[in-house]
Order: structure tokens, then C-alpha cells, then sequence
């Protein structure tokens, strides 16, 4: 039987939910109407326009409480990974790496494109790692190495390539105007142009990146927001042992 | 606690002085009158129970059956039936409950039924000594374990059972105090509910099985964060006396109990209100609850830059209504709010300088301390940020108490998310200004200690009018909360009864002697 | 031509809304995909959940972004009531009463049923009036009857006829389980079957009060947060000598 | 300003002595080399305009056509090519965009050239002189109209009169400052793109017709509001000196203008940033512009608590620099950030103690105070707070020139609702608090004061490091914000130039004799 959920205010059910926006109109009572109207076509009842206020004469801010009938059926929702996975501990990661593949594992990272932002590739790669959480550069059984900001994707290739990397590590923070897909399209695409998609574990990173998401790009894994070291190596060396 | 204001000790002093002459003939009164609810509170420590078909609970069948006769105090009368018809209490309580009236009954031994009566007292007195017991055992052993101030929060679904499941989620989230708002109008009632409810508006029902209900959820709670969980309700209404007792029997730990708050708020009638505020206080004073006086609603109908001074002043008639009543200064929880007009320049800093000035004047009490509630808007991101300055100013004075502020409050009662906000907001300011309270001083004669000054001024003065005039007149002068309430005006006039001087009252003799009140 | 407006976000047309609702669910990478699944089915695209936090093992808070196509036909809007048409100040209501009416206008005003808001109607009705408004009793040429709150509706209307009312006003602030519905409806059905709804200019108020609400429950007019008491005035005397 | 910190000077003054020991030997360096943009930025305030077909502009075509001509300086070959063809300049300009190298005219008379170099500079320096008088006359006009601190806003929508809309929308709100954010690596150009753009990511090209447009459109909120409103952009990356050059042309009033942000943010090779720097400075310091230096980055690598002492230790070193290049200290916006872990145990308390402490040991200048921007995540609502508690401090503190955190920093750049929801809570709380810098005092030897005075001690200990190992090796070191630069690497090295005996350049000349710099 399906487990239907809806939002929760208060009372099981109520289906209340919070909502600001911006409309293009003159602040007043036909705005209001207006931003009622609008959140009643997304198929909300009880619409509260609960605050509204100019911010020029053109653009008027609302605050808006409303009711929903829709639900969605939980028995049907899947995570973008499964929660009860648990990752290993780095000490547990090398003794796997030692037990099932018996050498330094060999991961390359960079944050890629015109991307500058350096801390959250550096938070999975540096010694010292993020959150008291050690990063690769730490683990006894990893070779890590990390080119930094504004690498360029067929820099990173040839890098892989002349180290034999086992995992590459794509960072993309900047999603503007889809920036991160364009770069990490752009990745798997000369990779592939080159014959060597196969030779990689390919994993993007990054906050607005998750598991479907890369996958959809084409590769291996994906990881967001609170992501650590260990998150990382367990997929690595997992995938490096799966028969 | 170090001055940071320097005010007057003299001026304190003449303040407190003024109150208890304005209180003095007040209470003069109070000893002349019972209350139909003083005597169903009495009914209640001596364990009368249930209700009938329609809900009508037993103390209420009782008092009224004995309308005329209340004059002398119901236990004799209760404890008469007993003895008169050999039943166990249960039973006689049931028979009540079906309509069995025990004004038939003649008195027989008076005074053999005043010591069943007493007997009776000391079960129901028993249990409140061990919540009492219990209570103090496990705040020993969390000890430390709380938040400073204590962060209350409020539920108000109507539904008990979905007041527990957000009262849990609150609770572990890091509430420290869970209030159960009542519903829209039982301060009205002039009986209390009967049994588990499901069914309020803008809040729900104080009944005796909705605290239990409440408590055990809480109590789960506590055991899992090693944190005790304070539980509050309202003794406040037309049946104050009666909550108290039902909150000392379920161990709640704090009780909105204020001295003038029905008269004015309620339009509940003066005399009424007087004399049922000391029987419930009393209670509360003797079951080791913390009470929540009801200043902060002044700023609502009047305006609280201006009028800031009655709430201080308030504040002192409340505190010597307490102490007549056997409370403990640690048990005053003295209300008062950030009420500001928050477009006032420098609003911020006269409420710093209020909350410093209620502090320094009340040292031993846990003050209660309120959040801005009439100058929210919709606007939910201008209200968070008033409400984490109120968080702010609490913490750097050193309140006792802390509400929570909403940032929905003027839309609706607190959704689950947003109870969520205030609590993850509010532990982020009060963390990262732990230690604010020795750090800052203020500049002697800025404009911060000035209006510390100017409000005790202007409280002085006020209470001198009071005095003058005297408090029942100067309540019907409109002179507290811009609010007139006539005399003998106001509903539950007709449930004061004037004592005779056959008045007995084992479990009021009892609580006096208990708090050292006996005179 | 229609003028289609959307919300803004910083381009035009990007249809940007900032989301918060609680879901029953515990907080994970299931729960998030279900907040995300959920947001999409009120037809919004670019779903991010960018918050999610665990209230209890049974719920979970949420905070979206999400972009809407759906827009509205701004031409087609009517506000609530006319934003430009202007009330007139104290001064000019008195003069036109003078004038037009002639004699003292009488409004007799309450907070009704359970509702003890009287804050509310006082800044209507009081002397002082409200943000440097003042209110009805100033008004020389209106006599006004203040009857405070938890008014019941019988008793107004009582004193409403004894007193030979014009207008009577009714103030509803407490909306909780519609009971500002109900306590409204029932002043109307009572007047009516009493024979008296045409006798008086019935007006309601209340924060959550529109124009349209009290139209539909048979008022003369309704009026919601921020209203001063020559809004009403203006209102009740145009409607006396309205032909 | 009354000291509340109590610092010892003698510190101050040792802290004060380090930087000018460690910038010595910079500075010399400094004196004896230009770069492609030094030069360029001497075309354009000789007035060369335009750009190619395919968008070079004319400077660059000067200077890449003079290539292994710099040593001597432009200025004489340009003024020469408009002696020798006897063009006017924008014909000559025109002729130059379409390909004419002006590198194949011979060099006539070198001392007229300069002359002519001379004349041209000083017709750009007039419209530099009338937009200053303008900015001081408007300032004048609308005094006492603008906030304190400033309100720093920022746009970033990548199309300029989308900006302009938000821009607009902003000013009319509160904003005093607006912010065109620059798209992602426009510093990492070697040239300043040409003409209105409409496509950035996560920001909008620099380009001077970019500045005139924003401009015109914050002259008229200005006019409309009657407050000044200040136009900021980024004289930063490979153009330093050529976007001061355009904003001293275009009435910009606040630059982004680091002496070392470039090497360490955007790896720019560092003799090349320390050379553009001083150049784009004095240009700067001319055209009365206030720069924004960028400490605040500093916090987004390296821990806020840990490491706060980088901060003041850059901020030494870049107000040695920036009096090197004539700047006075109302110019100079020194930055500091608001970016401690909000978990950190009384984390708000010792922002405001470096926050003070800033403000006492820079005393009359318009520090620029930047919002939590690391910590901010998805959870808009704390993310709120936390900018108002950062509003607070700044406020308490006294800070010049406040940029406005965005609750939605982790998410996207600002919409305009998130701007709306800065500028309404700012308001709300400094209002609130208008007075707290004169009625709050700190307890001597608190946690507040103690924090400021570690701070400043590791300071001190550091600069001594940095002196023993001298700048240019602390950078490769690592010893700033934990990033190591070679010497030799990074962007733009190929753009450094020695200076010959015959160097001239009749800008630079003239900007050192307005601004006593002359040796
Ligand atoms: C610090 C910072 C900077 C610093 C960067 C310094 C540095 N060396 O990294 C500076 C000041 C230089 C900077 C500049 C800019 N920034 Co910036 N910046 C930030 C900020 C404040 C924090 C980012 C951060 O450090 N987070 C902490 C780390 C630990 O988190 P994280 O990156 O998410 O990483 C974690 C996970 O995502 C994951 N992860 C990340 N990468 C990878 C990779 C792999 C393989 C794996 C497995 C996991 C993984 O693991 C990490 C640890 O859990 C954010 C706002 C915010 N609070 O998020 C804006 C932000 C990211 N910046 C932004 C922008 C627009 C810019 C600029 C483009 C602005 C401009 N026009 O100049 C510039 C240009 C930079 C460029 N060319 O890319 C925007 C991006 C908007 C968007 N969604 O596109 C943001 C969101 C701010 C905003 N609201 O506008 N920025
Ligand atoms: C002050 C206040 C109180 C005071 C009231 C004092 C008094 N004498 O009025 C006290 C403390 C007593 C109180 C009690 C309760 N309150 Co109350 N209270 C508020 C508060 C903080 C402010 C209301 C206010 O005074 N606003 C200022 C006035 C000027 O604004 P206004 O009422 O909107 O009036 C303007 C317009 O609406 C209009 N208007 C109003 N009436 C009329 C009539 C006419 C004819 C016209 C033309 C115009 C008009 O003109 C006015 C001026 O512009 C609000 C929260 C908030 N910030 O809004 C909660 C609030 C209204 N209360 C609420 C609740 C639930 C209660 C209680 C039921 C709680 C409880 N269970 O005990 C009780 C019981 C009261 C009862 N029986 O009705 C809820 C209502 C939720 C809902 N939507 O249903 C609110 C929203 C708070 C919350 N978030 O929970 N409350
Ligand atoms: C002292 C006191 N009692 C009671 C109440 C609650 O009101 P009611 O009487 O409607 O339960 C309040 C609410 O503010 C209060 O302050
Ligand atoms: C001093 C300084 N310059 C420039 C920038 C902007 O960076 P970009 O070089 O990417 O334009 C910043 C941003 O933080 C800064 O602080």
C-alpha cells in the first residue's frame, strides 16, 4: 500500500508550506492578488498572502503560507545513494586497501574549468581535511595529489594519465548559467574522444552535485554538501575491488 | 551580580514599600472571601474526582450543590458525606457523578469530618511532596544540563497527541520549558475539562489527564537527553486555584499565575481574581512550581516605550502578592517583554537597558522574559531577526525564563519548522555571546542607564498614585493597561463568597502552616 | 495582448521561489529526494533542496529554490478593492457629512465571539487611533460605539438597532479552524432572519480579512491589515449617499 | 574615538615600523620595472580608445606592437605616432583598432613627444579633476544623508542592465555602495573587454562602458533620493592600473584594490601585481577614490579563528603600500571579515573584539567590514541571523563601509528579494542600536579585550617572521593565507618589463607630483 506524505504545519496532512517571491508589478492589493493567483495556479489552496512589500516601483517582494492536496508516495522515493551505506574509517580503508589490493591507490583531483574555488577539493584531498575528518593526502595507502583551481580538463587528463591514476576527482562549485556542466560535460567527453574513459574511476564533487546528477554525466559517482575523505575512498576502493 | 546601572536602593526600597501598602487591604479582603473555585481546588486536594455523563467534573457538583453553604468551607461537608454514607471515596465521587446531591446528607461530627478531611489532605499531599521529591532529584541529576536562560517554547495545536509529538520534537531539539497554550476562551470556563482532548482552538485544553499525558511524553524526553523538561500550563482564569492543584498532582513545573491578568485581560471581576490568585499561589508555593506573571501583556494595549513603567510596577505588586502567598523569590518568574516599535531609534538599546534595570531589580527571580509578538508582521525574515535581537538582549542580561519568539507570530500558531528556527537560531546567538554578561558595561549616565533610571522614576511615581487612589480604584480608572474594569463588574463576581466564621479549610490550613503563613 | 508576469529571481521570467515545508520523514538523502519530487509536482523545475535538517527521526525541515514556467495574465487581475482610488482624510469626511448627510453618523463596532483581540478595532474606533491615524470617536461628525470584544454577535445587533446604527463594525482576528468564518456568517444569518440586514452598512476586519472574503460572506466590505479608521469612514459615508 | 581595548601603542608603532621594513625593499623593486597594463593605463589616460573588430582594445594593440619597446615607456612612441602622422587621436585610435601598428613610425622628436604626452594626459587629468569636485560638491550637497556604515551592496547578474535594475532597486532601498560583481576570471584577462556586455557568469564584465552606464543610473537614485550612492568595481587581476584608469575617468568612487590578492587569490605572479599595484593606487589616490583591500579572503582558506593575526598583519602591509602610492587614510577601506565558525563558544563575542580592534588601531580609516560568507549554508534562516549578528558588530564597532551579507550566500549570487531582505533587517537592527559605540564598554581584561590583544601580539610576532625572511619568500612560504606562490610563477610574468635609463612617462610623473611622491 502506498505511504502518501505531504507537508506538515501542525496537523498531519495539513500540507502548509512557506513560499517568498518576486513579481514584476507595483505593490498593492492587485499585486497581492496577482501573487495569491499565482501560487493557487501551482495548484495550492488557503493561499495566505502574508506579507508584501516594493522593493521599486516595478518589482514588489511577497511572503506567502499555503496549503497543498499532493502528496508523494515514500514507498516510491529512492535516495541519491542509500542512507543506511555506511563508509569505512580511514583506518579500516587501509587495511582494505592493503588486504584486497595490495598498493597505493592513485587519486588525482582538481577543481576544473575557470573554477577557482579550492576548499572543498581540498577539504576531501589535504592532509588536514575538513571537519576533523583527514583528508586523502593523510591515508597511509592513497597516493593523492591535488592540482588545484582553474585546471584545465585535458590538463587533469594527461596528469591521470602520466601518474595511472586509479580515480579522478572533478570539483565544481561555481553553477551559474549551468557552468558545472558544461565543465564536467566537457571532461567526459575528451576523456572518452581519447579512448580512456575506461580506465578511470571518475567521481565529481561539489555542493550543488549529487549522485543522479553525475551519473547522468557520465560518471562513476557523485558528492555534495558534507561529503569527507572517507565518503570518497570507501566508493573508490569498493568499485576497485567489485568483480 | 555586579550594578551596571546604579540604581537608587532608596528608590527600590520606597517601591517595594509602596506595593505592600497597596497590597495590604487587598489581602484584607482576600482572608474575608472564598471562591466557588477555591472550594472545587479544595475538593480536588482532597481527591474528589471524575465528572458526569455531560462532563460536568465532581468539585463542580459538589460546590454547587453546596451553593449556599460555601461560606463555611465545602470539606467539612465532602468528608460529612463520607463518613455520613461509609462509601470509599471513589465511589461516593462516582455516585456524585450520577446526580447523587450530598447537600441531602445532614452534618453529623463536624469535627471528625474536618479531621477526615485533614486526613484525606495529607494522600493528596503526600503525592505532591514526592513530585516535589522527584522533581528535585532528577534537576540534581541533569544538574547543568539546561540552557541559561531556559528556552521555553510553546505548543498550541488543540490536539493533545499532536501537541506531545511537537512538544517531543521541541524538546530534543533543545526547549527546555514546554508550555501547552490553552484554548481560545477556557479562561472563561468556570469549570475545568474532564479528561484527554483533541479539540481547541489556538490551543489546548488544560485538563488533569491532558498534564499527565503531557508529562509522561516530556519525561521520556528527559531521560533520553539527561535534561530535565520543564512542563507548563496556565492556573490563570476563572479556575486558578483549581489548575494549581491539578498541576501540583501531575507535576508541572511552571504555571502562568498572575495576580491582576484576569481582571484585566479577561475581564474576570476583581474580588474574584484577588482572592482566587492567593489560594492557586499558594498551591504552586507549596508544590515547588515556578509561576509566570503576565506583565508582557500590557505592552500589547498599550504602548511599550511609554508605558514601561507599569510594567515594573506590575512587577512589584505581582512580587508582593507572591510573597503573601508563601512564594520564593526563585519561584517568581516576573514577566516582561521586548515590545518596542521596531522602527524606534535606538528601541534595541532601551529594551537592553529595561531588561538589565528588571534584572537588577528582581536579582534572586527567574524572570520571564517575552519575545516581540504585536510588531511581528508577515514580513517572517524582518520578525527572525527582531526575535534574535530579543535572544540577544535576554542573554546579555541574564534572564531567567525565555519565550521564543516566532517568526510566524503574526500569521499562525507555531508550525513544527518554524519552533525549529527559532530554537537553531537562538542557540547560535546565545553560544557565540556566552559570556556577554561580564564582558559589557555600560557608560554611567548614557542613555542606556538613563532609561533604567528614568522607568524605576516613573514606577515610583505611579505606585504613589496607586497608593493614593488605591488598587481596585485605580483599576477602574483605566490606570493599568489602559483597560477600565468596574468593581463588581467582570464575569465569576457571583463565585465570591464572603467566609463565615464557621469557615474551616483543612488543606488551606494546611498550606499555610506549610509555608509559614499561618496567622 | 496578454502580460504574462513570473517571479523574478534576478532575470526576468526566470520564474525563481524560495520553498520551506516540513515533510514527515526522516532527514537523508531519501527524504531530500522526496522534498525534491515533491516541489517538481507542483509543476516547478530547477528543484534544489538546499537545506535539510532532522526536527525529530520523524521529520524533516526543508528549504527549496526552484523555478516555475507557470505565469499569470497580469491584465486580468483585480485587487482586492481599487488601489487608486484614495480615502479621504478626517477633515473631509467631516466636512462631507455636512454637507451630504447632515447629521452625526452612527457606527457601532466589537470584536466578536470568542475573540478577545480588541487591538485590532480599538485602531479603528479609539480616540487615538493607530500610527498617528486617528480613530472614529475623534471624528465629530460620526458618533461611535466601541463594545470592546468577545462581543456576542446577538448583542451587537441589539445594540446596534437601540442605538440606530449606520454602519456596524465587526473585527475578526483569530482565524483558527475558520472560526472568524464562522462567528461572521453568523452575525449575517442572525440580521437576516431578524429582517435587519438592509437596515445597517455591515463592515468586517481583521489582519486576515479581505474585501472579497466579506463580499462572499455577505458583508458590506472587509478590510485587512495596515486599514486606518478614514479608510472605513470613507467607505461608509460614499456608500450612505451612494444613489 | 575613547579607547575600550587599551592597546599598547608601542606595539602598534613596532607593527607599523615592520611594514614599512618589509615593503622597502618591494617598493624599490617596484621602482624599476613597468608591465604591459602599467603602460597601457598611461595610453588611456593619454585618452587611446577603442577596440578592434575583434574586441582587442586599442591599448593593448599599442602595447603588444611596442612590445620590446616598453623599457622606454609608450607614452613618447604613441604622442610620436600622432606628431608623425599628424592624425587627430581618435582618427589615429581608429587606424590603430583596424591594424595599423604605430610601431613602424620612426621616433622623431622625443622631448616633443613627451611634451605632447604631457598636453594629452593633462586634458584626462581635467576630466579626473571635474569628476572628483563633482563627487565632493554632490557629497557636500547630500551630507549626513548616507548611512554609517556605508551599505554595501552587490549585483551580479552577469548583464549590465539587468545590474542596472538591481542596482537601481537597491539604492532606492538603503544601499550607499553598490557593487558590480565581476564575471568569473575577467582578472585573469590580460586585457579590459570593450563596450556594454550582457553575458557574465556569477558577475559582469569591467569595462569602462559598463561604469558609465551603471553610473548614470546611480546618479539618478542619487538625485532622486538626495544621497550620494557609491559605484564600486575591481581594480584587481591583470588590469589593476587600467580599471583604476576607467574609474578615475567614469566617477567610480571605491575600488577593489589589493597589493596582494592577486598573487595569492588568482595566482598572478607576484613582482608583476606588486608593480601594477602601486600604479593602480596612485591613480586611485588621484581620482579620490576610497579602495577595499581584500583580508577578508584570507578567512575563506584559513581558519577565521586561527589565523585572524594575517589579517591585521595584511592590513599593515597593505596600508604601507597604499601610503607608498599617496593614498590618505580615508582611502583606505581595509578589509576584515565577520567569518568565524558559528559553533565556536562565544565566536560573536571575539568578532567584535577584532572588529574593535581594527577599528582602534586604524583609526580614521573606513575599514571594510565583509559578512559571513564560508559558514553560511543552505539554511537561509540561520544564515539570516548570522548576518545580523554581523550587522550588530559592525554597528557596535563602529566600521566604515558594511557589505551586506546575503542569507542565500551558499546558494546562488543575490536575488533581488535577498537584497530586499539585507537591507530591511540591516536597517532594523542599526537603528536599533544607533548609539551602542558610545554606551557600551568592554571589562578591562575580559575575554574581549584579551582576544584583541593576542591578536595583535601574534601579529607582531609574525611581521617580525616575515621581515627576518623578507614578503617576496613569506609568500612562497605559504605564510599567507596558506598559499605558496613562486617568485617566477603565476599568471602575467611575461608582462613584467625593466625600466631603462630612458624610461618616461609623463602620467606617472605628473600623478607623483600631485600626490608628493616625486623623488
Ligand atoms: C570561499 C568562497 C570563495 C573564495 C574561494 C577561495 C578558494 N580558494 O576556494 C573566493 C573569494 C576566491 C571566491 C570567489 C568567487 N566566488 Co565564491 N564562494 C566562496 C564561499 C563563501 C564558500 C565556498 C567554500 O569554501 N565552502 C566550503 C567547502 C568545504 O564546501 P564545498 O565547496 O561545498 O565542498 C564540500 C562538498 O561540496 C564536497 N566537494 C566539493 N568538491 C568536491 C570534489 C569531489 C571530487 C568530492 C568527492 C567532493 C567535493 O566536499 C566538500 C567538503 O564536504 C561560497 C558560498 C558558500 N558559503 O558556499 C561562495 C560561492 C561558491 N562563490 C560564488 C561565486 C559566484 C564566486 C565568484 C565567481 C564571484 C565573482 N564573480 O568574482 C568568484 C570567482 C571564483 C571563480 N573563478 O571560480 C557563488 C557561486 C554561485 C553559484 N552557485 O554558481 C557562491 C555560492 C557565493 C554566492 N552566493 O554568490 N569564492
Ligand atoms: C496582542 C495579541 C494578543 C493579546 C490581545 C490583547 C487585546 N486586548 O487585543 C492577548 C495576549 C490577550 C492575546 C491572546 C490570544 N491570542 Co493573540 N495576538 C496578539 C498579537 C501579538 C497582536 C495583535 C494586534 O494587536 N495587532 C495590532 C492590530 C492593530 O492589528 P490588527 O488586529 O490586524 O488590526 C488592524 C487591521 O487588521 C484592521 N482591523 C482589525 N479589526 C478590524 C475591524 C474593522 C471593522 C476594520 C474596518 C478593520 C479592522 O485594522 C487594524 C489597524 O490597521 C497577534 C500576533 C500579531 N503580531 O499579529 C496575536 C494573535 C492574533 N493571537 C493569536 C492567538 C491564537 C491568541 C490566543 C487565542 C492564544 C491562546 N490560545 O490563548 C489568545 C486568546 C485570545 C482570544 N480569546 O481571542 C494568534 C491568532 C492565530 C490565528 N491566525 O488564528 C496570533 C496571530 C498569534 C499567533 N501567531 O499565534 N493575543
Ligand atoms: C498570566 C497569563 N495568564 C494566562 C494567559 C493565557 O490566556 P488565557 O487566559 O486565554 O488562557 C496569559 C497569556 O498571555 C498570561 O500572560
Ligand atoms: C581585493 C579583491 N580583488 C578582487 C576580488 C574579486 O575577484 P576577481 O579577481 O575574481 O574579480 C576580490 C574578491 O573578493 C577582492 O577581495
Amino acid at each position: 500500500m502506498a505511504t502518501i506524505i505531504r507537508p506538515y504545519g501542525d496537523t498531519m496532512n495539513d500540507g502548509k508550506v512557506q513560499l517568498s517571491f518576486t513579481l514584476p508589478v507595483p505593490c498593492g492589493s492587485r499585486g497581492m492578488e496577482a501573487a495569491r493567483r499565482l501560487v493557487h495556479a501551482w495548484g495550492f489552496h488557503e493561499c495566505e498572502v502574508v506579507h508584501a512589500a516594493p522593493m521599486s516601483e516595478e518589482f514588489t517582494f511577497f511572503v506567502v503560507y499555503a496549503a497543498t492536496h499532493h502528496g508523494i508516495d515514500w514507498d516510491t522515493v529512492e535516495g541519491d545513494r542509500d542512507d543506511s551505506e555506511k563508509s569505512m574509517t580511514m583506518d579500516e580503508i587501509n587495511a582494505f586497501i592493503k588486504e584486497k589490493i595490495g598498493r597505493k591507490v592513485v587519486v588525482v583531483g582538481a577543481c576544473t574549468g575557470f573554477d577557482a574555488h579550492t576548499v572543498g577539493i581540498d577539504a576531501i584531498m589535504n592532509m588536514k581535511g575538513y571537519n576533523h575528518h583527514y583528508g586523502l593526502e593523510r591515508y597511509e595507502m592513497i597516493e593523492a595529489h591535488n592540482l588545484g583551481a582553474q585546471v584545465p580538463n585535458q590538463k587533469l587528463i594527461e596528469y591521470a594519465c602520466a601518474h595511472n591514476a586509479d580515480a579522478i576527482l572533478v570539483s565544481q562549485v561555481v553553477t551559474q548559467k549551468e557552468s558545472h556542466i558544461h565543465t564536467l560535460t566537457e571532461f567526459i567527453e575528451l576523456l572518452e574522444a581519447q579512448g580512456l574513459r575506461g580506465r578511470f574511476i571518475c567521481i565529481a564533487g561539489g555542493p550543488r552535485i549529487t549522485n543522479k546528477l553525475a551519473a547522468k554525466l557520465g560518471f562513476d559517482a557523485g558528492f555534495g554538501r558534507g561529503t569527507y575523505a572517507e565518503d570518497v575512498a570507501t566508493f573508490i576502493v569498493r568499485r576497485m575491488t567489485a568483480s | 551580580m555586579r550594578s551596571k546601572l546604579n540604581l537608587p536602593q532608596d528608590k527600590i526600597d520606597r517601591a517595594r514599600a509602596l506595593a505592600a501598602s497597596i497590597c495590604a487591604p487587598v489581602l484584607e479582603f482576600i482572608e474575608q472571601h472564598t471562591t466557588v473555585t477555591v472550594e472545587r481546588a479544595t475538593l480536588r486536594l482532597l481527591g474528589a474526582d471524575g465528572a458526569s455523563p455531560d462532563g460536568i467534573p465532581v468539585p463542580n457538583l459538589v460546590v454547587d450543590a453546596l451553593r449556599d453553604r460555601l461560606g463555611e468551607g465545602v470539606a467539612a461537608w465532602y468528608a460529612n458525606a463520607l463518613l455520613q454514607t461509609g462509601l470509599e471515596q471513589a465511589e461516593l465521587d462516582r455516585r456524585i457523578a450520577e446526580g447523587f446531591s450530598i447537600a441531602t446528607l445532614p452534618m453529623g461530627d463536624r469535627q471528625r469530618a474536618l479531621e477526615l478531611a485533614s486526613e484525606l489532605a495529607a494522600r493528596n499531599f503526600a503525592r505532591i511532596d514526592a513530585n516535589r521529591a522527584f522533581r528535585q532529584a532528577k534537576q540534581e541529576e541533569y544538574k547543568g544540563r539546561n540552557h541559561s536562560p531556559l528556552l521555553y517554547l510553546i505548543v498550541a495545536t488543540g490536539n493533545i497527541y499532536e501537541d506531545v509529538k511537537q512538544a517531543q520534537a521541541a524538546a530534543l531539539h533543545g526547549a527546555d520549558v514546554i508550555a501547552v497554550i490553552r484554548t481560545t476562551a477556557q479562561s472563561l470556563l468556570d469549570y475545568v475539562p474532564y479528561g484527554a482532548t483533541t479539540e481547541g482552538f489556538g490551543g489546548t485544553y488544560a485538563t488533569q489527564e491532558n498534564f499527565r499525558i503531557m508529562r509522561q511524553a516530556l519525561d521520556e524526553v528527559m531521560e533520553r537527553e539527561r535534561r530535565y523538561i520543564y512542563q507548563t500550563n496556565y492556573a490563570s482564569g476563572l479556575c486558578m486555584p483549581e489548575i494549581a492543584a491539578m498541576g501540583a498532582l501531575e507535576r508541572l513545573d511552571m504555571m502562568l499565575n498572575d495576580s491582576m491578568y484576569g481582571i484585566l485581560f479577561r475581564d474576570i471581576n476583581m474580588y474574584r481574581t484577588f482572592v482566587d490568585q492567593r489560594f492557586s499561589r499558594m498551591i504552586n508555593a507549596y508544590s515547588g512550581i515556578i509561576i509566570n506573571t503576565g506583565e508582557d501583556n500590557y505592552l500589547t494595549t498599550s504602548d511599550a516605550f511609554e508605558k514601561a513603567y507599569t510594567v515594573l510596577a506590575s512587577q512589584f505588586l505581582n512580587e508582593r502578592f507572591a510573597y503573601a502567598a508563601g512564594l520564593q523569590p526563585w519561584q517568581m518568574g516576573l514577566g516582561h517583554a521586548f515590545e518596542m516599535d521596531p522602527s524606534i531609534k535606538n528601541g534595541i538599546l532601551y529594551e537592553l537597558a529595561q531588561a538589565q534595570m528588571a534584572r537588577e531589580i528582581f536579582p534572586e527571580h527567574p524572570l520571564k522574559y517575552m519575545p516581540p509578538t504585536k510588531h511581528m508582521s508577515g514580513d517572517i525574515f524582518k520578525g527572525l531577526v527582531m526575535d534574535n535581537m530579543f535572544n540577544f538582549v535576554s542573554k546579555a542580561t541574564g534572564q531567567g525564563i525565555h519565550l521564543l519568539g516566532m517568526l510566524t507570530e503574526a500569521i499562525h500558531t507555531p508550525f513544527m519548522m518554524d519552533r525549529h528556527i527559532a530554537v537553531e537560531t537562538a542557540l547560535y546567538v546565545m553560544n557565540g555571546i556566552d559570556a556577554i554578561m561580564d564582558e559589557i558595561e555600560f557608560r554611567p549616565d548614557g542613555l542606556i542607564v538613563r532609561r533604567a533610571h528614568e522607568v524605576l522614576d516613573r514606577t515610583v511615581q505611579f505606585l504613589e498614585e496607586v497608593e493614593r487612589i488605591g488598587l481596585m480604584q485605580s483599576i477602574e480608572q483605566a490606570m493599568f493597561a489602559d483597560i477600565a474594569r468596574p468593581r463588581t463588574g467582570g464575569k465569576g463576581f457571583e463565585g465570591l463568597v464572603p467566609r463565615l466564621e464557621t469557615y474551616a479549610n483543612p488543606v488551606e490550613d494546611r498550606l499555610e502552616r506549610a509555608l509559614g503563613l499561618a496567622h
